[in-house]
């Protein structure tokens, strides 16, 4: 019994301190019929617990931090300056009444917040946290991810079928064609690291944006130009694949009320918005992965002091803080707006970066392909903006009814 | 070969995109169009001089750029082009003649609607004729003379919508196509024998002595060598184009054309081409066969006076050596080249041709009214004169008259356009009259054109020029004939270009009652500058061209037979004899046209002419050209008319019955096919039909468009395929 | 076949029934999806993971979705009154059961069925099939392109609403 | 029974079911799941050829399952898009009623 707790506080140290292979003095210690599940286990739990715990977090600081940028305080009475009301809340969802509506169906709307709640944990197993903390390494990780990400549309859909109510079939209507058409910039922007490293194992990924030897900067995709192009599309599309504002059109209160989650309420709700949330930390972790050197320090001697996954929350944190930064800021888009914008510009902008990519990929000289590459890229980013951008109608105002002369 | 040589192409390439840029010229910018075609003219001008220059400093070398157009299988085909004096020659005085032409015109065309088309068609005609001028290669030449004809064809019918300057460009172009079509037979003609259309070509052109002595030699029968019938075919073409009996009905009337057309292209260029043609291929046309054995020689010898073209001559091309060797008549001795030098069959055809003309033409002037007709009739004289002067004298006496023919000759004409102008479109010459006061400068360009014509002494090259004919002439051996006829024509000229002058300069003016419908002044008037200015230059060039060509120093002479010109103070007597000859029929001409017309001048427009009160009949003769265009109607128009209606009977009546018959009979089986078709073959195909549709109609039940009975069916089939498949 | 296959196939059989008798068509999609999903898993079980996740994205996520709007766009959303069965289904349906009777049949009794692979043999990887995809098969790939611009753009215009008649057809 | 003859099974049996989806069913949607139905079952053959067979190794199997799949993509979006156009047009999506090319 002490062997075992032993090794399974040198496990989490190990873990804690960036060592290979946490789990390697400690399964030997389970009996052999039940060590792979053990292994599995160990691998899940983390997740399970810390991501939850990660989404009560922005919960609170997304409240408080939308309550600045609008000049208000957010939550400041549940524990101290309020950062236990994800408590309050849960507590909350978790003892009220689940309300199905009669006419629902209902089966599928039972199992809805599950279909959507189990892919996302699902995707997390495939992300390298750190530098030996990578739950499952999938010769097609990048592969896996897109598959089970797109299940989520279904639930979705079901969800706002099963609910029996016409905002719901709306909104979910809504956010089946917005997340199908943001998923083919958000998988091209991801294709051209694909094209860059030649796997679409994401350990390699990471290992590819590893500084050279020698080097003092990091080699992260982003410092390219198709890489930070890229790493832009990638960006936006989460946010719309993720239904945060600007485009959270399909729970658009001041139309349809909540969209496809309007009938759900206590802890189906919770489970809803856990999804979707855990979604959004999802991507952030698969734009980091890509594009931002994954748990990569910028400098390569920071790495030797600061443990791997550390970089890999910092820069998760960073990337949240940006979300809510943009939700704060920006206003809601139109409808047409939205599908102008995946299918005519960044649609366009994704296939003229795989070029890019192609170029960079092709060109021996440094200097020659930042030069073409960087070109390519502004010109149809610029050529695109233009042509797209409807004719200006600013002009001097007139009043139409009042008096020109009220002096 | 000097540089000018091969950029010599320009000359006739320059008017030539002028006329391609002309073509797409919209009229809004016709003030563009003279100064584009008058540059290229001026420029070309420019440049030939510098090759007349160039020619002039090496008169014998002739400068010769051949490339290859084109192969008929093995057989290359060469164009080029030549920089002799010949070619010098004529291309600075084309250019000089054609650039105060184009000028004239700008002027006399001002109000014209079609006045970009016109610059068009001359320069057109300019390239074509810069391109006559110095081809190389008698293709060349023939392809540019055809282009030269639809020249002169576009621009007398330029006002194509009068009927009879239509029908005049119909009879022009379709008269010189019967001359071309000898010259197009020589041609071939000269090819199979020569295997080569260049001129010069290194010791291969067919004008070169090899080739010459070849063609020489070749009896083709009929009496005749090679060389005879290919130069008499091109003189075919040459008559044609040069308006010589019997084909020069078309030249008179080609004076529908604008009166600029008339002073460039039928008068001082395109006519002269035919002269031009002969002067080119003269090698050909003088060719003699060469020397029988020394035996024979001596039995012939033994009859004097045979008229045998077999007997040996040396080139009599030049006048000065003419007097050497004329009057050795008859010589026994067998050793040297001695006989009476009878030329060569083509040169006589061409003499007597051309002096025949000069007469005919000259007698018809005589009794014309039309200002620009008299001056045409006058034109087919000259050029008589100058074929005359070719067969008796040589290149160089007939070449000296056409361009000092060309220059008073356009000057005329211009000029007769100036007094058409200021009449107001009056080409009647006894409308007009007492002119000299309205129209000074016209006059007096006028005056030094018809001395210069009539050959008024010293001062005027056409006096130089036409005594040189008459002495080669004086001097033709097989005939004096030819030399009585042309001082008789001579004499005739300076007549009738009295008569002309008086009718239209003396007097008071005539045409006032005519035409007056319109309001203004119907006075005369004098003409722009545009126009007079022409006129001074070439009157000046009328004068100042005698200087090249006086028997004291023959330049022009020694140009083209390619020696330095010497000065020669003696003048033998036989040059002075003529000379006084012609003085004296000039003075005659013109005492006796001032006697008969100037005394009394004709008051009004009535007034018969005094030689029609003196002879009627023969005045109706005169007037009416001899009836040769009623002739030529009569005859062959009306022959070949008769043939057509034949034709049209033919094909009306026999072939048209046997068409006839052929649509009957094939009426008739159509019928029979229409009953076979409906009473047996309907009829059965009917009944299968029905049966087909009534069976279709029971089978289609099974087709009721449900798909998924089809699949059942289907999937049925497929199970019991598997069944047989897998146990069978 | 271990267990988890066996668990996966009779997942598989079962949805495949739902799929084809559920009256509800939103019901038939949704386990249509089951099938879809049930048999990626399978792939994944016969080591054919790129095979299984592509799968999944291209039957769950696209042709799952394209489904269920082409049922709410028929309007076959709720529950049907009218038979849901075309007349005569009876004969469709013996065809279909005699044609799993014959295959099953043959199946189970061939022995001419080749032996499986001792092991040892390597299976293909990823980076072998990405090879064959951009080399040998590349002219296939393309084609495969091209028929999916084809198709979809087809489809774009075959759903586009038709334009309105014309008043003189109408009259 | 082998594994290689148990995925033939089950195969055959989602072929069958698709079969009938196609057979009995009205609706033009059903008949499209049920082709999807038999398409799956051949390429649960083909992979179960590929991987259960004797050359594991080779690629042929996997291949044409991929092209299958895009394929299949391609069919279902035109049917499907035909599905829409002739109930925009016939108001009905039931194959029963779309019999205007009958004999």
């Amino acid at each position: 019994m002490m062997d075992w707790i032993r090794e399974f506080l040198g496990m989490l140290w190990k873990t804690v301190s960036d060592q290979p292979d946490p789990k390697a003095a400690f399964l030997p210690l389970i009996p052999e019929e039940w060590r792979s599940e053990t292994s599995v286990l160990l691998s899940i739990a983390p997740l399970m617990m810390i991501f939850p715990a990660l989404f009560a977090l922005t919960t609170v600081v997304e409240r408080k931090g939308l309550g600045r940028i609008q000049n208000r305080l957010g939550p400041n009475r549940v524990g101290p300056a309020g950062f236990l009301q994800f408590a309050a809340d849960g507590l909350k969802t978790l003892t009220k009444e689940d309300i199905v509506p009669r006419a629902a169906d209902q089966l599928v709307h039972f199992l809805a917040p599950l279909a959507l709640v189990v892919p996302v944990f699902l995707t997390f197993s495939v992300l390298p946290f750190g530098r030996h903390l990578v739950p499952l390494d999938l010769e097609s990780g990048l592969l896996f991810f897109f598959a089970i990400g797109a299940a989520t549309e279904l639930s979705v859909f079901m969800a706002g079928w099963a609910s029996r109510n016409k905002y719901s079939l709306l909104g979910a209507l809504r956010a089946v064609a917005q997340m199908v058409s943001y998923e083919i910039p958000l998988i091209l922007s991801a294709l051209t690291v694909v094209m860059a490293t030649g796997t679409l194992s994401l350990p390699q990924i990471v290992d590819a944006q590893a500084a050279g030897n020698g080097e003092w900067l990091a080699r992260w995709h982003v410092f390219t130009p198709w890489g930070f192009f890229g790493f832009a599309l990638f960006l936006v599309a989460a946010c719309a694949e993720a239904n945060r504002a600007p485009f959270d059109l399909p729970e658009g209160e001041s139309e349809i009320i909540a969209g496809y989650y309007l009938e759900y309420s206590g802890f189906k709700f919770a489970l809803f918005f856990l999804g979707e949330y855990l979604g959004l930390f999802a991507a952030c972790g698969l734009g980091i992965t890509l594009f931002l050197g994954g748990w990569h320090a910028p400098l390569p001697i920071l790495e030797r002091w600061i443990p791997s996954y550390a970089w890999f929350f910092a820069k998760l944190a960073a990337l949240i803080g940006l979300f809510i930064w943009v939700r704060g800021t920006l206003p809601r888009v139109r409808m047409d707006q939205l599908m102008n914008l995946a299918w005519k510009f960044m649609l366009p902008l994704a296939l003229v970066n795989l070029l890019a990519v192609a170029l960079w990929h092709f060109l021996p000289n440094p200097l020659a392909r930042w030069a073409a590459s960087s070109i390519l890229l502004a010109g149809a980013y610029v050529g695109l903006g233009r042509a797209l951008m409807p004719p200006s109608r600013i002009g001097k105002r007139v009043y139409r009814y009042a008096p020109q002369d009220s002096r | 070969m000097s540089p000018i040589v091969s950029w010599l192409w320009l000359v006739p390439a320059l008017p030539l995109a002028a006329a391609a840029v002309l073509c797409f010229l919209p009229d809004r910018l016709r003030r563009f169009a003279l100064p584009l075609a008058g540059g290229a003219m001026g420029l070309g001008f420019l440049l030939s001089c510098a090759a007349l220059s160039e020619a002039a400093r090496s008169p014998s070398a002739a400068g010769v750029h051949n490339f290859l157009w084109l192969e008929f299988g093995g057989s290359p085909l060469m164009l080029g082009w030549i920089l002799d004096p010949l070619s010098a020659a004529m291309l600075a005085m084309v250019t000089f003649v054609g650039f105060w032409i184009f000028v004239f015109s700008a002027g006399y065309m001002a109000h014209d609607p079609h006045y970009v088309r016109f610059f068009c068609f001359l320069s057109l005609f300019a390239s074509a004729m810069l391109g006559v001028v110095m081809a190389n290669s008698l293709l060349l030449l023939f392809m540019c003379w055809e282009v030269m004809g639809l020249a002169s064809y576009l621009l007398i019918g330029f006002w194509f919508h009068k009927p009879s300057a239509a029908a005049a460009a119909k009879k022009a172009f379709i008269t010189t196509r019967i001359g071309d079509i000898g010259f197009l037979l020589g041609m071939v003609w000269l090819y199979g024998e020569s295997g080569t259309l260049l001129f010069y070509d290194q010791g291969a052109g067919c004008l070169e002595t090899s080739a010459i002595a070849r063609m020489a030699g070749h009896a083709a029968g009929a009496g005749m060598m090679a060389s005879t019938g290919i130069s008499l075919l091109l003189f075919a073409g040459a008559v044609g184009k040069s308006g010589q009996i019997p084909l020069h009905v078309w030249l008179p009337d080609a004076m529908e054309g604008p009166t600029p057309v008339s002073a460039l292209i039928h008068a001082a260029t395109m006519v002269a081409a035919g002269v031009f043609l002969m002067a080119r291929v003269y090698p050909i046309a003088s060719a003699l066969p060469p020397p029988p054995p020394v035996a024979q020689v001596a039995s012939v010898a033994s009859a004097p006076n045979a008229a045998t073209p077999d007997a040996p001559a040396p080139a009599a091309s030049h006048p000065s050596s003419l007097p050497s060797s004329s009057h050795e008549a008859s010589v026994s001795a067998p050793t040297s080249v001695r006989s009476t030098p009878l030329p060569a069959l083509c040169l006589r055809v061409m003499a007597w041709v051309g002096a025949l003309t000069a007469l005919f033409a000259a007698l018809t002037a005589v009794a014309q009214t039309d200002i620009k007709r008299i001056l045409a009739y006058s034109t087919v004289s000259q050029l008589g004169f100058m074929f005359l002067g070719l067969a008796t004298g040589g290149v160089a006496v007939g070449m000296f008259h056409l361009l000092t023919h060309a220059f008073f000759k356009a000057l005329l004409f211009l000029g007769a356009g100036s007094v058409i102008h200021g009449c107001h479109d009056e080409q009647d010459i006894r409308a007009m009259g007492g002119l000299r006061r309205w129209m000074p400068t016209t006059f007096v360009a006028y005056a030094i054109g018809m001395m210069a014509l009539a050959g008024v002494p010293l001062f005027f090259s056409g006096f130089w020029s036409k005594d040189e004919i008459l002495h080669a002439a004086a001097l033709w051996s097989p005939s004096k004939w030819p030399f009585i006829i042309g001082v008789a024509a001579a004499f005739l000229t300076a007549f009738y270009m009295t008569r002309q002058m008086v009718y239209v300069y003396a007097g008071e003016y005539r045409g006032a009652g005519r035409g007056a419908d319109g309001g203004g002044s119907m006075d005369p008037h004098e003409s722009p500058s545009l126009m007079t200015i022409p006129l001074g230059a070439l009157a000046a060039c009328a004068i100042l061209l005698s200087v090249l060509g006086t028997p004291v120093w023959p330049w022009f002479h020694a140009f083209l037979s390619g020696h330095a010109p010497r000065f020669e103070p003696s003048i033998s007597l036989g040059v002075l004899v003529v000379m006084f000859l012609s003085v004296v029929l000039t003075a005659g001409g013109i005492g006796l046209g001032l006697s008969i017309y100037a005394r009394a001048p004709s008051a009004s427009l009535a007034d018969e002419d005094p030689l029609e009160a003196w002879r009627p009949g023969l005045w109706q003769i005169l007037r009416n050209r001899f009836y040769i265009d009623e002739l030529y109607e009569s005859s062959f128009i009306a022959w070949h008319a008769a043939l057509g209606r034949f034709s049209a009977w033919l094909d009306d009546k026999v072939l048209g019955a046997a068409v006839e018959s052929v649509r009957l009979a094939a009426l008739g089986l159509a019928w029979a096919a229409r009953l076979c078709d409906e009473f047996a073959v309907n009829l059965g195909f009917d009944e299968a039909c029905d049966c087909l549709r009534q069976a279709a109609g029971r089978i289609s039940r099974f087709h009721d468009g449900q798909a998924q009975r089809y699949l059942r069916f289907l999937a049925l089939a497929l199970s019991a395929l598997a069944f047989w498949i897998l146990w069978k | 076949m271990n267990g988890l296959t066996i668990i996966l196939s009779l997942l598989v059989i079962a949805s495949a029934l739902g799929a084809v008798a559920l009256r509800n068509l939103v019901h038939c999609a949704l386990c249509l999806m089951g099938v879809f999903l049930g048999l990626a898993a399978i792939y994944l079980c016969l080591d054919a993971q790129f095979v299984g996740l592509v799968q999944i994205l291209v039957y769950v996520g696209a042709v799952g979705i394209l489904l269920v709007f082409a049922i709410l766009l028929t309007r076959g959303g709720g529950a049907e009154l009218s038979p849901f069965f075309s007349p005569s289904w009876a004969i469709g349906a013996g065809a279909a059961a005699l044609l799993a009777l014959i295959m099953v049949a043959a199946i189970l009794k061939t022995d001419s069925l080749p032996a499986p692979d001792a092991g040892g043999a390597e299976l293909p990887t990823l980076a072998q099939i990405g090879k064959r995809l951009m080399q040998e098969d590349v002219i296939v790939l393309e084609a495969m392109g091209l028929l999916l611009t084809a198709a979809a753009v087809g489809a774009i215009v075959l759903a586009m609403p038709e334009p309105p008649p014309k008043k003189e057809e109408e009259a | 029974m082998t594994s290689l003859q148990g995925f033939l099974v089950l195969s055959a049996l989602l072929f069958c079911v698709g079969l009938g989806a196609v057979l009995t069913r009205r609706n033009v949607i059903l008949a499209l799941i049920g082709v999807e139905l038999m398409l799956n079952a051949a390429n649960l053959n083909f992979i179960a050829f590929a991987r259960l067979g004797p050359h594991p190794n080779a690629m042929e199997g996997w291949m044409f399952v991929v092209f299958s799949i895009a394929v299949a993509a391609a069919e279902a979006a035109v049917g499907l898009a035909l599905v829409i156009a002739i109930y925009r047009r016939l108001r009905t999506a039931h194959l029963d009623q779309m019999d205007s090319l009958k004999g």
